[in-house]
């Protein structure tokens, strides 16, 4: 066992320091998904995809062929982590193209398909930005009951039906679609395909969702006869709820590093609030019940950390991951709802301040993490999906009810 | 022993449950949360109408001489429904301490208007770097010539725009010590700024700055530095209703919680026929009725006359614990939908915040009952 | 509402802790389940019993007619719990008898039963301590699919099985037996009768199960040709099911003032060592952590408190508990739990001294409930069992999975 | 980075598995619970014959000279299998630190015959009414002639009785000031009186008197007033080692509840299927990976001369509430056969007790923590 970094993801770990002291002004704090929202913070995001492109950073783990610099999943981690740390945004290309669109093409697509999307989105251009349409209003951990339905018509697919939750809809310029392909009397399972679909297609209506605070991360997205070409199908008719499964092991992981950096990002922060803030007559760093409870978080990140290059590691020497993901996933949305709350409690009284109020304390950052952590932890899998998994493929459960 | 309801409370719960879901549907609450005064003037009246702005007062003054245990139904209900107004300001953090400590002449002068919704008032005690801690606090009233001179500044103070008076704890610099004393304020006196702090809860709160106010002998309440000794008192009966709100609001979202998890079907089941849902929603049930037995226990301990103190703060230890839990479990419950605007649950998750730290936090409690069991 | 306690409750109070002072050795802190453990402290627990009953308190709630006082279930409810506070031993007639075999007589049995042996446990006799045999090898939480079976044969039932973790079966006179009686095709829950069996019959063997720290609480009890009278059935043959269910009520609530009493005590006793007890220089009273930690307890217990209030006053004017008693039994089982959770961490290494050595600190106390609170937690239905109740009967939520 | 076990880590690991299961069977862990000496001599001198004594001791002294991880990988057998016997005290309390900080005659001869499993050592640093805390400690050894009076007592040392030698911090009392001072006791000593501690963990524990014992400056380990630096370092390797033991005892209780859960049917399905039991099962595989990956990364830091007292800290406040929370899971997914005396699983329950102080509790290393994180 060796857990130390190599010299180069030491030196990555600084060059992305003095990237984001250059790139970013110091109170950005808009996390992942809501940097979707408004259109400003879009555009600085989008013009930070850019630059970490161009600096080689944006998809460093993917091959060179495709835009990538054929670095390691462990190097890509330390890049992630220290990247949320240091609060980059546009990591992700809009949610899903980074994290999981990317290598679901490198697995199910084919050599064209290869070849058209994944340099749009390793060059960090508008063109590479995707939605994914996957729940349904009556379909969400039950994702095999969907109901959009394509069918082929005169050489092409005409899909019918409607999305929801769809983030970054609104943003993406494609949408990596779950449809129903199979005649109905087969298995739900056997009759899902993806589709590459053109987000300019007419038919498409795409209708925000504003979530409680009023952010547009959400959105519902209708499809009225759309037409799709019959080579925008990726990988086998019918085979697409299998091809999901494997694929969500990468969406499931893709936001473990920065979740890592987010969390660690917000435990030195209220480390440094403590130290720096009064509560009768002597610093909170002073309490003991605040020093335990941080240091309670501290540890449980940092058993983050260690899930998360375990995988990463596992990927690198050609161990599929099967259950990891999924606890990653779980133990990512732990860490961050246990410091988003421990937060809340630091804070006091002004947790209540909304969070691009000028009076908020830390920039809002701990506001913000409240009121999308719940969000984080549906997306991708709920808990409950996650354990269900992990007891099954790591415990040898019998499926649970 | 006996856990019910007397026949005036059954009563009460049922018109304030009708009134509210008819003229205060949670659309409405959606929208107060953008309003700056932060509350329906129509609905506020109707409420005076119905006698609940005087629940509590004597006759004497337009009050409809309701008990404690009354005020804690109400405002269970408020709770659960939402009710966005100066509600709890004016009476419990003004109207009573104002009955108990105030003279006849700003009883008579002052409780009638409240009675009879005509007056908002609210408390404006919590300072920025201060917090509750009264030791902390730069506000100053100093003697001046025959009244005091009022400088610093407040923040956190609930419907402070909409206020007609304000209860405000300032310190009275004397050669002995610094008496902390309440003074009763008049935001438009000249002086006084009020600035809206936005916040994420949807809660109305402000920050106010006093600047050479001048005030009288007869602004005082309770007499000369007799504020922290007041305060204590009246933070404790609000504390309560505080908690009683919350009560209605965590059992809003269990009611909620179940509801769907009745209706929302997947992997052709209920999801409340999933274990580990199922018993969540337990879990929500037994804190929530934890929550509720505590609140009734010191309420009644607070309608005769009982000491009360610890179990006002178990009560406020076990709604801060409850309110989080049940309010998260139930947005999780109801997965992607408890995230968007329209649906109620985020109003209770984003509230959660709001009643958590008002008037103390739980450290503030716990030590409180550390005392009491004899630590 | 008005939760005082009436002025004969209140003496009642004071009247237990004058007995205890007399009559329990002030070291004494066996509880209610390793009371039966060893033949002092049985002879003992039986004597207080004996006692009690002679008091007017063993069963005050019960009718006078079989031996009690009419007394109301709150005013039982004030008796259990200083009882248990003051650790007063005996009190449930060798577990089962005056909680739910009492109870269970007075719904389902006949009159003439009523009269034989309601008698006999009110007044502490040794004939007065019964068994429950439920549980199988095979069947635990769920009962219905006992194996144990009772055939008529020449005017008698003739049984043959095996019951296990049977407690107090050594101790026993009587045994409260689940037999199936019903044909094989007959659903489970219509197939089993109730039947009070005298532990000295031929063809009865008790073996001895020690627990995981030696005690001697529960057993295994075999049924060899037993001769069972027929006038020894409970209720309606068959229907034993559904009695039990109802009975079952009672059993899951009859723990619970001693439960808190039991909890109280150990929290005050906790606070008085945290003010005797220095560390690093001062008593660990002071550590704002451990106070903090004593005092989430107190809210627990009184939460607890106010359920046994809640569904003995509810007892009293007639309304019938339903998913009360399995709130109460989950609530009661978390709050002890906890206290001694909390009370290993007080005592620190002190902890790890055997229940009965004379260097225990507290006489044991925590030691005991740590090895106990399992136990108890299992006992009458686990954890899983009470919220499936309280979700079906309280939330009205589907059977769960 | 590199997550791979050595070739010789996983037949260290293969041997002991093999070696455990077979020469130390669950019941007869049951019985050394009862033993006073609370060890097997022949187990033990298989174990040295297979290296273990001197497993990380350099050749000369009879030692194998593998790494601290390998020790480590040996910890996490111990702890799943429950081996009873001082190997803990004797290597990680004893061995380690008279390899680190003896001398060269101490060195030659000490080690050898701990490696050839011919003498037993063990710690007796605490102290009845001081617990772990230096300053309130009451044993001194005054100086007395050309050597030292040791007068005081010592508890919960482990395999007191078993003892050939024992390390003891006494105070000897100066001009300047008391300076902690770690000896080198023989129990057989005139003056030395040791007693068992019955405990219900089932760990050999006891109490030592000293009256007025003789030792000589040659006893000494380290120097003059060294103890405190020795005790600090040595106890966190110490603690380190603990956390191993206690990971390998976690992932038995995880594989043991899992298999039970697969193989125990009611209502028709195996337990294993109710969700409430799966996901209670997964959060226990969870926390057992996050231990077992906090203790590598502890430990690979001091293979490799690292700082690493912080993640010293994190391991062990993560091993004591992991051992807690899985041993009571365990127990409880047994239902009522997990509290009978022939099962094993009640042998982890009542042993997280013991390690769970050991060698300090939780609430030092938060401390530890938050002052490494900046607080």
């Amino acid at each position: 066992m060796d857990f130390s970094l190599e010299q180069s993801e030491v030196s990555l770990k600084e060059d992305i320091r003095g990237f984001a002291e250059q790139e970013i002004p110091h109170n950005w704090i808009v996390n992942f998904l809501d940097e979707e929202s408004r259109d400003e913070d879009w555009a600085f995001s989008l013009s930070i995809s850019r630059k970490l492109a161009q600096k080689g950073w944006l998809v460093m783990n993917w091959p060179k062929k495709y835009g990538g610099c054929d670095a390691s999943w462990v190097k890509y981690t330390v890049f992630a982590m220290a990247a949320a740390y240091y609060g980059i945004p546009g990591l992700s290309m809009g949610v899903s193209g980074t994290g999981w669109i990317g290598p679901s093409l490198m697995l199910y697509g084919n050599e064209d398909q290869r070849q058209r999307y994944l340099p749009e989105i390793a060059s960090g251009s508008p063109d590479g930005i995707w939605c994914t349409g996957y729940s349904e209003p009556n379909s969400g951990s039950d994702f095999a009951s969907i109901k959009t339905r394509a069918v082929r018509q005169s050489g092409e697919y005409v899909v019918n039906g409607q999305k929801i939750w769809t983030s970054c809809a609104h943003r993406a310029r494609w949408c990596w679609l779950a449809v129903k392909t199979g005649d109905s009397e087969a298995r739900a399972q056997d009759s899902i395909s993806i589709l590459i679909v053109d987000m300019r297609s007419p038919g498409i209506t795409v209708k925000p969702l504003l979530n409680y605070s009023g952010e547009h991360i959400f959105n519902e997205v209708f499809f009225d006869d759309v037409r799709v070409p019959l080579g925008n199908l990726v990988g086998e008719e019918n085979r697409g709820w299998y091809q999901l499964m494997k694929s969500l092991v990468y969406e499931r992981n893709s936001f473990g590093g920065q979740s890592y950096g987010t969390s660690k990002r917000i435990l030195d922060s209220l480390v440094r609030y403590a130290g720096e803030t009064c509560r009768a007559g002597k610093t909170i760093a002073k309490d003991p019940v605040i020093r335990h409870r941080l240091a309670e978080n501290a540890v449980e990140i940092d058993i983050l950390k260690m899930f998360l290059y375990e995988i990463a590691w596992k990927m690198d020497v050609g161990m599929a991951p099967l259950y990891e993901s999924s606890r990653n996933k779980a133990m990512a949305d732990h860490v961050l709802e246990k410091i988003a709350l421990t937060g809340t409690e630091i804070l006091g009284s002004s947790c209540q301040v909304a969070q691009r109020s000028k009076m908020a304390r830390l920039n809002g950052l701990i506001q913000r993490q409240y009121l999308m952590f719940p969000g984080n932890a549906i997306a991708a899998g709920t808990d409950e999906i996650e354990k269900n998994i992990i007891g099954k493929f790591k415990l040898g459960l019998p499926r649970s009810y | 022993m006996d856990f019910n309801y007397t026949e005036q409370q059954l009563m009460l719960r049922s018109i304030a449950r009708d009134f509210l879901s008819r003229e205060c549907p949670r659309s409405a609450v959606r929208l107060l949360e953008k309003d700056e005064k932060g509350y329906d003037p129509v609905i506020w009246q109707r409420m005076a109408e119905l006698g609940w702005l005087g629940l509590v007062l004597p006759e004497i003054y337009g009050g409809m001489e309701a008990g404690f245990m009354e005020l804690v139904v109400l405002m269970e209900e408020i709770g659960r429904n939402i009710l966005p107004g100066p509600y709890f300001a004016t009476v419990a953090l003004a109207a009573l301490p104002v009955l108990e400590y105030g003279n006849e002449v700003q009883k008579s002068l002052y409780l009638p208007p409240i009675a009879r919704g005509e007056k908002i008032w609210t408390l404006a005690a919590e300072e920025a770097d201060a917090g509750s801690d009264f030791n902390a606090m730069i506000t100053y009233a100093c003697p001046d010539g025959d009244g005091y001179c009022l400088n610093g500044g407040k923040t956190f103070v609930p419907y402070a725009a909409a206020a007609d008076y304000m209860l405000v704890p300032a310190l009275v610099p004397s050669d002995k010590e610094n008496g902390l004393t309440l003074f009763i304020v008049e935001p438009s006196l000249m002086g006084v700024k009020v600035e809206l702090v936005p916040t994420l809860t949807g809660e109305n709160l402000g920050s106010i700055r006093f600047r050479g106010v001048r005030l009288a002998e007869k602004d005082i309440l309770g007499g000369l530095g007799r504020a922290e000794v007041i305060m204590e008192n009246m933070l404790e009966k609000a504390g309560l209703l505080k908690c009683a709100e919350v009560s209605g609001a965590c059992q809003a979202v269990l009611d909620m919680s179940s509801a769907y998890a009745q209706e929302r079907v997947q992997f052709g089941h209920p999801i409340g026929a999933f274990q580990t849902i199922q018993h969540r929603l337990v879990d929500m049930l037994t804190s929530v009725e934890g929550l509720k037995y505590l609140v009734y226990q010191a309420a009644w301990l607070m309608s005769v006359g009982l000491p009360c103190s610890e179990q006002v703060a178990m009560a406020k230890v076990k709604a801060n614990d409850v309110y989080q839990n049940v309010a998260l479990a139930g947005v999780k419950i109801h997965g992607a939908i408890g995230f968007s605007q329209d649906h109620d649950i985020g109003l209770y998750y984003r509230r959660a915040l709001a009643s958590r730290f008002f008037p103390y936090s739980n450290d503030h409690y716990l030590e409180k009952i550390a005392g009491h069991i004899g630590l």
